[in-house]
């Protein structure tokens, strides 16, 4: 199949000759547009197309702003509730979305609950990112014990049920002040927990990587020209190696919000009056039965902004990986 | 001789093969470079050649210092570069750059061609002051026949042969004396393996540089080089003048891998000196002893199971030939 | 009196309610009631050993087991079963006399020794029984406990210095004779808990077979044994000379959630279901009409006082909050009606319970904000509002702020991150900082079980840290009184003193809930001790 | 191999004592944060301090490290471990004592109760995951961009963010409660269709066909994952070389495929799936939870939220070793699979 | 994976001995990318005859592996489609054949071998499986007969100790060796033509003279056609009858081997071999050849290879392309200009 990849490989640079160099008037208009055709750009270029992506993307952006500006979506506030105006159906006088079983407006809920639902897998994702792209590349790269020792703690957070894990640890941390004191506490410490169970999956998928690019000739060329160490990492082959850790962070983004949903609803997530999603669904599993739109409501949005990061994950992997070009 | 720039000094290099449980013990040995002398003249080229497993990419990685050596010593300007360390050795490196073998895989694809031919002033910032750089990346576009605009450009936006020019141009960068070549054309396409090779013509004569060049292809060596060594399991075989080593052939290797060689010339066809050889090199972890070569060759006898031949001129061979029977044979031409 | 249980229900299931009512069918016993199985939801019993067994799901099953002095009639007043009687002449010494003829499934005749070699067992503390409270009223509790000296250690504890109790005396093989460290009157109710039923010998040479496999002297006896998270099987105990039981078999079978067990109740799995869940009580009346059963039960929730936090120590400020507890809404909102509200401390169901004992507990926010303005208004600033954790208890703790925010004003925020072992803990060392949410369920069918332990002073579970001699006077004279009356008459006073004061603010009284199947003939409900599954007569199979 | 084995098998112990270290930490310093757990068997009522300290000698948790928050209790978790004598005798997991929970009831009976159920639901996962997932992703992965394709891709990705809670509660009433009540109505469904099958709930008349929509709902998570790692590796595999040569000996469609390309495609594949059996060992929390099934991920469950650490520690443990076990075998069914790879 | 019905002697219906045994006729395909429709072959035209060696030379992306897939029948399409002309082998165009048919033509008449026998040869199964699966799938033989066939064919193509290897994996063998047996799998079957595409390109030359001259021995025992595709002009001179010079997916130049080498008709043909440096000259010049071959999305207009030729003109850089012209019997160029380029 030599053939067909070299009629496609060259296809994104125009080609150029050697001895005889492009005209000057080319070559003025060229650089603006080349700049940008790299990796990503074009990656960039192919998303852009790709409808799947876009409608997640916007559909996340409104999640966004809600969490940013969440008065500009509601004028209400969520925390004044009426209980004698429990369970309203949607659509029911001003109450876009009916009311929750404490008579709070649900629409308000679901637009203020955004918040920590996204805040938690935000930072819950740079953290592993984060943690896990450092052990990585340090295991991957320098090798030995290094790799050792990050390979059997790997090992046993790897062995340690996740959902089992993080509850253990939830309701240990539960105990500290940090927990108590607010609600941006109780996002923190859940984040953090999903970072301590969640950064091994990034960090094989970095060492993977790492080890794969460290034998790749432009790392032995650097080498041969004497680049010290750190910067072969960080040049080299942390930019190569970094694509799919990217996809794979946006995937987990996803999860991440499904899993505060679940260790919420499991006692050991944000605690009422915390408003979020999973809040609101663990809040109101128990009135599935008879008004199951209270739990379908804010499930909906969930599973729509899991599914949103997941389909952008999805389409990012795609448009980065040449093979499946 | 006072222009030599390089010199190998029984060099050696073996990879340990180990096993074990909690602790790895040594059971054995890859012997990829098992003892080499080369010497490197001013304004030459010294040309490798051997098939593949023959040893030559490990000893290109021992010359350009990506492999320690165990034992021997590589002498670059009367410098014994294999005891080195630490900034000393990348100082030392300056001096002997590397043009690798696959245009595809040897340039960052996540850097731009300023980016890549820059890179060494990056690392030896002596070299050139900062502001001075983006200048001398042009030059050096220019100098292997690139667009000096293209200088933002990506090298997936290039072809082969112009990526393979990137990669000549950032071994220019820092100004060596040598330059190593690792199949520096055997990824190219034939129309273009010949710019890439009148480019390193070229260069040569322009800045005096030094090459060793090393390929499988006798062909392209036989253009560009002017002493010939060949490999064969770790060791050099022969070693001579191209043209000792192209019609006046004595090891019965060398022979073999000459009369290999298909000549695109179909009237020659059934008139050449055809020695095919039987089977395939030994595992380098278990080399034959004695002679390396006697299991595949025609000429073997008791001796060579025995004693290993020195790489030395005798009296059937004008240049160092490490066979107990060395002897002329013309594979290359028409024997009609 | 299922005790205690609710307690420690609630600590692990979420809502769970439990029941007390009356029998909803007269009894019509003829011979053709005998038959069929009864199958019956349950949770996951603690223990099937009555010392050990103080949870509500153990205590289900266990009452099909053993049986002990007395049982509840209908009005909740105790009946003798194995007793002939129980007499004392100061409500301090007590003579119980028994019947003969009740044997355990092992063939050992139950005698005075099977209560005095129980209890003995239960209240010696180093066979860590968790019944053994209930015996700490008995004169020589104290020595059978062992406590650590310095109180930090593994060191081994000195051993207690007696091993039986010098209140227990056996008269003869079928009565013994019980000193009390203080009068009290409520005695003869106490010793129908299953903490006081008898035990076999060979129970107690092995504790470990007898909790997985019981030897009992009730009506049932257990099939096989105690098939952990699955169900407990048990068959009538034809040996048993009382009244016998009238299902052939009872099944108890577990369930983790409620939910799920409801499922399986309305895919005809179960015969009897407790406790439907909330959300589903309008469905199951509409659905099962007569099979649904309701009736207000004796469990308590209360929301209780901070009173070492100056806040609070204004008894107008406790009663404005109280006023402005919309408790009705609360219970129609967040439970679907499956509650009572609370019109004073006592349970409906109790002798001497009085309708609208409290008036403080209505609703009423024109009074409420009248009250506070008398007080002074609300300078405390915010109000932390406890519950414990994962209970969900978040949303009414969560209405009874927005109410207090919106009638009085005052703005609160929910702290529910504590387990319950901690949340407990810190109500013991009195370290809530604002008003918290507990529960009571009375352990036996006597008004002082809802008064002394909740606010007599330093009172096992007197969490408000409340103290009042009036109180206190008003509870040791109904304890001594020679009547039931007058017993009743200074509990009542007890009361009065409490719905004024509110150390606690009421909330609500649980609500039995339970449906049963078509199978079910007559469904038999005691105020006291629940569904009396012994009693079930069950339709012929079709 | 042997030696392979040997090393591996040796890893396996700093990783054992690591996360017993760690669950041993963790649930120490919940209990010293938070109190004995044995007071909150007493609910409402505060218990003598001396029936709570009897209870908590019996237990074992009467060290006093576990009153001073931080302290990582070592020597506890030498004498847990049966490294250390604890009232002058040896007990602990090296003698096979997992100790109890609150009720006195062996860690070891436990577990073995609970198992059984655990792996029935298990073995059912597995098999809906490899079999649909195997095949979705294969049919899938024949033809990129195809309708199979398509359904593969946002099927696996809707079951991948719906969360687990809320599918089986989903599929408990829709499934089980609302068609199951239909089918029970119907004459004609043999019972261990309707009541077995689709029953609400683990039925011990029933003890296989009450477990396979809890075994379904448990095994959809890593079917997708199967499915969707089957289509890559089919779609990459089939642009290999050694499928072209297969086609260019004239074998059929359907050997080229279930052969030539299956087989070199499963191999990433078998890793997931072995991951998959560990995580349905311990994962079925929230599933078996929903669905009554009495087995270890209840177990788990609860013994969390009633800081019985002994459980925990003691179910992990054998979780660990049998994740770790798992693993290992699946690295070597790799090299069944994979001539090329050798283990030294 | 059994197919249901095996024809043994697969004979295609309508073929006639007579006619020549391949012919391809104005041959076009297209590869249909995202990024654009890649004319990979533009109106190949070529036969081949038994006995004989058609080398198509042409550097990589000129559309020779293409055509050679083209004619097995292999091409992965989508994206590769053939959007003309016709495939004859024995006179039957194999295009309007079924793809039973057309299957059934693999392995039996018309088999190929690859370049890279690692990758060609699937790793996870054994030599004598992949071998043994042509006898079994194509002639329904039993395993044992099929296994000894194998060892047979090994025995053929000179592999020592066949009896133990046809047990072994590929990648137990060496480069050489795998070669060989690619050479066994497609003689297996007794095809009349064989296509080898690049077949020592991966080989070292010591090696590579061993197999190119295996492959002659055997054409010349079985009077097989042979189709050799290289960009190796040395090789080409060696082995081939005829040559056909493909360039941006045209044939340029056509000739028999003697007088391409003496006197090559088309710029590029004789550009290439200027280029190319020979071991038995020194102090040769080598010609350049400017520039880079098209891309195959932006075929220039007019004759593909203006842009780099030395004697283009207007007339080149304008449509239509210039057909080939026949110069002499056998010999025939696609140049305006064949005239000067073979300075008559």
């Amino acid at each position: 199949m030599s053939d067909i990849n070299a009629a496609t490989e060259t296809v994104a640079g125009a080609p150029t000759t050697s001895t005889a160099p492009a005209p000057a008037k080319d070559s003025n208009t060229a650089p603006a547009k080349e700049r940008n055709a790299s990796l990503w750009s074009d990656a960039g270029r192919e998303l852009v197309r790709n409808p799947a992506f876009m409608i997640s993307l916007g559909y996340i952006l409104l999640m966004v702003s809600m969490a940013i500006v969440p008065w500009l979506w509601t004028s209400r506030d969520p925390a004044i509730c009426d209980i004698k105006q429990s369970k309203l159906p949607p659509f029911t006088g001003d109450h876009l979305l009916g009311t929750s079983v404490n008579g709070c407006d649900y629409w308000s809920h679901i637009v203020y609950g955004v918040r920590p639902s996204l805040l938690i897998a935000l930072l819950a994702t740079i953290g592993i990112t984060f943690l896990g792209v450092t052990l990585g590349v340090l295991s991957g790269f320098f090798g030995g014990w290094v790799d050792a020792i990050v390979s059997r703690i790997a090992d046993m957070i790897y062995s340690l049920p996740y959902l089992l894990g993080a509850l253990v640890f939830l309701t240990v941390m539960r105990k500290s002040e940090l927990m108590t004191r607010s609600q941006n506490s109780q996002v923190v410490v859940i984040a953090i927990v999903l970072v301590i169970l969640g950064w091994v999956g990034v960090t094989r998928i970095m060492r993977g990587s790492v080890l794969a690019a460290k034998n790749l000739d432009f790392v032995h060329a650097a080498k041969a020209l004497g680049a010290t160490n750190s910067r072969i990492m960080f040049r080299h082959i942390l930019p190569n190696a970094i694509a799919p850790v990217i996809v794979v962070a946006t995937i987990a983004l996803g999860s991440f919000i499904a899993a505060e949903a679940t260790l919420t609803f499991l006692g050991a997530g944000l605690q009422a009056p915390a408003v979020s999603w999973g809040v609101m669904i663990a809040g109101h599993i128990q009135y599935f039965f008879e008004y199951p739109y209270l739990v379908l409501v804010p499930c909906g949005f969930l599973v729509g902004t899991v599914l949103s990061f997941i389909l952008m994950g999805d389409a990012l992997r795609d448009a980065l990986d040449p093979k499946l070009r | 001789m006072s222009d030599v720039v390089l010199e190998t000094r029984d060099l050696v290099k073996h990879f340990p093969l180990t096993r074990g449980i909690l602790f790895k013990t040594k059971i054995g040995a890859v012997r990829a470079v098992d003892g080499i002398n080369l010497q490197l003249h001013r304004g030459e080229t010294l040309g490798v050649v051997g098939e593949s497993g023959c040893g030559k990419s490990t000893l290109a990685k021992l010359l350009v210092g990506l492999e320690k050596p165990t034992s021997g010593s590589i002498v670059v300007r009367g410098q014994d570069t294999s005891k080195l360390s630490g900034e000393a050795i990348r100082r030392a490196r300056r001096n002997i750059q590397l043009v690798m073998q696959d245009p595809y895989t040897s340039l960052n694809p996540r850097m731009t061609v300023g980016d890549i031919i820059g890179e060494p002033y990056e690392i030896h910032t002596d070299v050139a002051p900062k502001g001075d750089r983006r200048r001398r990346v042009q030059e050096l576009l220019e100098l292997v026949g690139l667009n000096p605009e293209h200088i933002n450009r990506y090298p997936h936006q290039f072809s082969g042969g112009q990526r393979q020019r990137i990669g000549i141009a950032r071994a220019l960068a820092l100004k060596p004396e040598i330059i190593l070549c690792d199949e520096p054309v055997s990824a190219l396409d034939i129309s273009i393996q010949a710019q890439v090779m009148n480019l390193l013509d070229e260069l040569q004569k322009e800045m005096g540089l030094s090459y060793i060049f090393i390929a499988h292809d006798l062909s392209v060596v036989r253009h560009i080089a002017d002493r010939v060594a060949v490999m064969y399991l770790g060791k050099v075989v022969e070693s001579g003048t191209d043209v000792q080593i192209y019609d006046q052939p004595t090891h019965p290797y060398t022979q073999a891998l000459l009369s290999a060689v298909p000549v695109p010339d179909p009237t020659l066809r059934g008139h050449r000196d055809q020695i095919v050889l039987e089977g395939d090199v030994p595992s380098p972890a278990n080399p034959p002893s004695g002679c390396r070569f006697r299991t595949r060759c025609w000429k073997v006898q008791d001796i060579c199971a025995t004693q290993e031949p020195l790489l030395q001129i005798s009296a059937k061979s004008a240049h160092p030939s490490a066979c107990h029977f060395a002897e002329v044979r013309d594979v290359v031409h028409a024997t009609q | 009196m299922r005790g205690k249980s609710l307690k420690a229900a609630v600590a692990t299931a979420a809502v769970a309610l439990i029941a007390a009512g009356c029998t909803s069918t007269p009894d019509a016993e003829t011979p053709t009631d005998v038959g069929g199985e009864l199958r019956i939801y349950a949770s996951e019993p603690a223990s099937l050993f009555p010392p050990m067994a103080d949870d509500n799901p153990s205590i289900v099953i266990i009452r099909q087991l053993y049986k002990g002095l007395v049982e509840y009639d209908a009005k909740g007043a105790p009946v003798n079963v194995i007793a002939d009687s129980i007499t004392s002449t100061d409500n301090k010494v007590w003579t119980i006399k028994l019947k003969s003829g009740f044997k355990f499934t092992n063939d050992e005749a139950v005698t005075a020794d099977s209560f005095i070699d129980a209890w003995n067992f239960t209240a010696y503390g180093p066979n860590a029984a968790t019944n053994s409270y209930f015996l700490s009223s008995i004169a020589g509790y104290d020595e059978l406990q062992a406590t650590d000296p310095d109180g930090d250690g593994p060191k081994t504890a000195p051993e207690p210095a007696a091993k039986t109790l010098s209140g227990l005396k056996k008269l003869d093989d079928t009565s013994f004779e019980v000193t009390l460290k203080k009068p009290f009157s409520g005695f003869p109710a106490q010793v129908g808990y299953s903490g006081f039923f008898p035990v076999a010998k060979a129970c107690l040479a092995d504790v470990k077979g007898c909790t997985e496999k019981p030897i009992g002297n009730g009506p049932y006896k257990i099939e096989g044994s105690w098939e952990h998270n699955v169900q407990v099987k048990l068959s009538r105990n034809d040996a048993y000379t009382a009244s016998k039981g009238k299902a052939d078999t009872l099944t108890f079978k577990i369930y983790d959630k409620q939910e799920t067990g409801y499922a399986d109740f309305k895919a005809g799995e179960l015969d009897i279901f407790e406790s439907v869940p909330s959300a589903e009580v309008k469905a199951a009346k509409q659905q099962y009409g007569e099979r649904f059963f309701q009736k207000p039960s004796n469990t308590f929730t209360y929301v209780g006082m901070p009173l070492n936090d100056a806040r609070f120590q204004n008894k107008q400020i406790r009663q404005a909050l109280s006023l402005a507890i919309d408790r009705q809404a609360i219970i129609d909102a967040v439970f679907d009606g499956r509650f009572s509200a609370a019109q004073g401390v006592v349970s409906p169901n109790f002798l001497g319970y009085r309708d609208g004992a409290c008036p403080n507990c209505k609703y009423d926010p024109a009074k409420a904000k009248q009250v506070l303005e008398a007080a002074g208004g609300w300078k405390g600033g915010k109000i932390t509002l406890w519950a414990n954790a994962g209970a969900g208890h978040e949303k009414w703790m969560q209405a009874v702020g927005d109410g207090w925010k919106k009638d009085l004003g005052i703005d609160y925020e929910l702290n529910t991150t504590l387990q319950f072992p901690e949340y407990l803990a810190k109500g013991d060392a009195h370290q809530f900082t604002g008003p918290f949410r507990l529960g009571w369920g009375p352990d036996y069918p006597w008004f002082e079980t809802y008064l002394a332990p909740l606010y007599y002073t330093k009172g096992s579970s007197n969490a408000s840290g409340y103290t009042n001699p009036a109180f206190d006077a008003a509870v040791d004279e109904g304890n001594a009184a020679k009547t039931q009356e007058e017993g009743v008459k200074a509990y009542q006073k007890a009361e009065d003193i409490i719905v004024d004061d509110l150390p606690v603010i009421p909330m609500w009284f649980g609500m039995v809930s339970d449906v049963y199947s078509e199978n079910v003939k007559t469904f038999v409900f005691n105020p006291i001790s629940g569904v009396e599954y012994d009693k079930i007569v069950l339709n012929p199979a079709k | 191999m042997g030696r392979y084995v040997i090393r591996r098998l040796l890893q396996f112990i700093p990783t054992v004592l690591g996360t017993l270290f760690l669950l041993h930490y963790l649930t120490s310093v919940g209990m010293q944060l938070t109190g004995n757990p044995v007071r909150a068997l007493f609910g409402d009522r505060t218990p003598s301090p001396a029936t709570v300290e009897a209870i908590t000698r019996k237990l074992g948790l009467d060290d006093p490290c576990l009153k001073s928050p931080g302290n990582p209790c070592l020597e506890l978790f030498w004498q847990r471990l049966g490294l250390a004598p604890r009232n002058g005798t040896f007990s602990g997991y090296l003698q096979g004592d997992f100790g109890t929970n609150l009720r006195f009831r062996e860690v070891t009976d436990i577990v073995s109760t609970a198992l059984p159920y655990t792996l029935k639901i298990t073995l059912i996962a597995f098999l809906v995951e490899a079999i649909i997932g195997i095949i979705a992703g294969v049919l899938a992965g024949k033809r990129s961009g195809g309708f199979m394709d398509y359904v593969v891709k946002i099927g696996t990705v809707l079951v991948i963010s719906v969360p687990v809670f809320v599918l089986g509660l989903l599929v408990q009433l829709f499934v089980s409660v609302k068609f199951g009540n239909w089918l029970r109505t119907q004459e004609w469904v043999p019972e261990v269709i309707s009541r077995g099958l689709f029953g609400a709930a683990y039925k011990i008349d029933y003890p296989f066909a009450s477990l396979v929509i809890p075994g379904v709902v448990l095994g959809l998570l890593g079917l997708a994952a199967t499915a969707r790692l089957t289509r890559t590796s089919v779609q990459e595999n089939l642009r290999a070389d050694f499928v072209r040569t297969a086609r260019a000996k004239g074998l059929t469609g359907k050997r080229v495929i279930g052969v030539h390309t299956l087989r070199n495609s499963l191999i990433p594949v078998v890793t997931n799936l072995g991951l998959s059996v560990a995580v349905y060992l311990t994962g079925a929390i929230i599933t078996e939870g929903i669905f009554n099934v009495p087995g270890v991920g209840n177990q788990i469950g609860k013994a969390i939220f009633q800081g019985e650490s002994m459980v925990l520690i003691g179910i992990t443990t054998m979780l660990v070793l049998a994740y770790l076990t798992i693993t290992l075998l699946v690295d070597l069914l790799y090299a069944v699979l994979d001539p090329r790879i050798r283990y030294e | 994976m059994t197919e249901v019905s095996v024809d043994f002697s697969p004979a295609l219906r309508g073929t006639e001995q007579s006619a020549p045994l391949l012919q391809v006729e104005d041959l076009r395909v297209e590869f249909r990318t995202r990024v654009g429709v890649a004319k990979a072959i533009n109106g190949v035209s070529f036969e081949v005859n038994s006995g004989e060696t058609l080398a198509i030379l042409g550097e990589s992306g000129c559309g020779k592996s293409v055509t050679a897939q083209a004619i097995m029948g292999i091409l992965d399409s989508p994206p590769g489609f053939i959007t003309g002309g016709e495939i004859r082998y024995r006179g039957v165009d194999l295009l309007k054949r079924t793809d039973e048919e057309r299957r059934l033509v693999r392995a039996n008449k018309i088999a190929m071998i690859f370049q890279d026998a690692l990758s060609a040869l699937n790793p996870v199964f054994t030599v004598g499986f992949q071998l043994a699966e042509l006898f079994r799938k194509h002639r329904g033989m039993s395993r044992a007969d099929a296994k000894k066939r194998s060892i047979e064919l090994l025995d053929l193509v000179k592999i020592p100790a066949a009896r133990q290897r046809v047990n072994d994996f590929p990648h137990q063998f060496s480069g050489g060796m795998r070669q060989r047996v690619m050479i066994a799998m497609a003689l297996a079957l007794d095809p009349e033509l064989l296509i080898a595409d690049e077949p020592t390109t991966a080989l070292d030359v010591t090696v590579q003279a061993q197999i190119m001259g295996l492959l002659g021995e055997l054409q010349r025992e079985r009077n097989m056609g042979l189709i050799l595709i290289t960009h190796d002009m040395g090789v080409v001179a060696d082995v081939a009858d005829r040559i056909n010079v493909m360039y941006a997916g045209r044939i340029v130049e056509k000739a028999p081997v003697y007088d391409i080498y003496a006197k090559p008709s088309h710029p590029y043909t004789k550009a290439l071999l200027e280029s190319i440096p020979r071991v038995d000259l020194k102090g040769q010049q080598l010609n350049v050849i400017k520039g880079l071959p098209p891309n195959l999305t932006r075929i220039p207009a007019g004759c593909a290879f203006n842009p780099r030729c030395r004697y283009t003109q207007d007339v080149c850089k304008a449509d239509p392309v210039p057909p080939l012209h026949q110069i002499q019997p056998g010999i025939a160029s696609a140049c305006h200009f064949w005239k000067e380029v073979r300075g008559e």
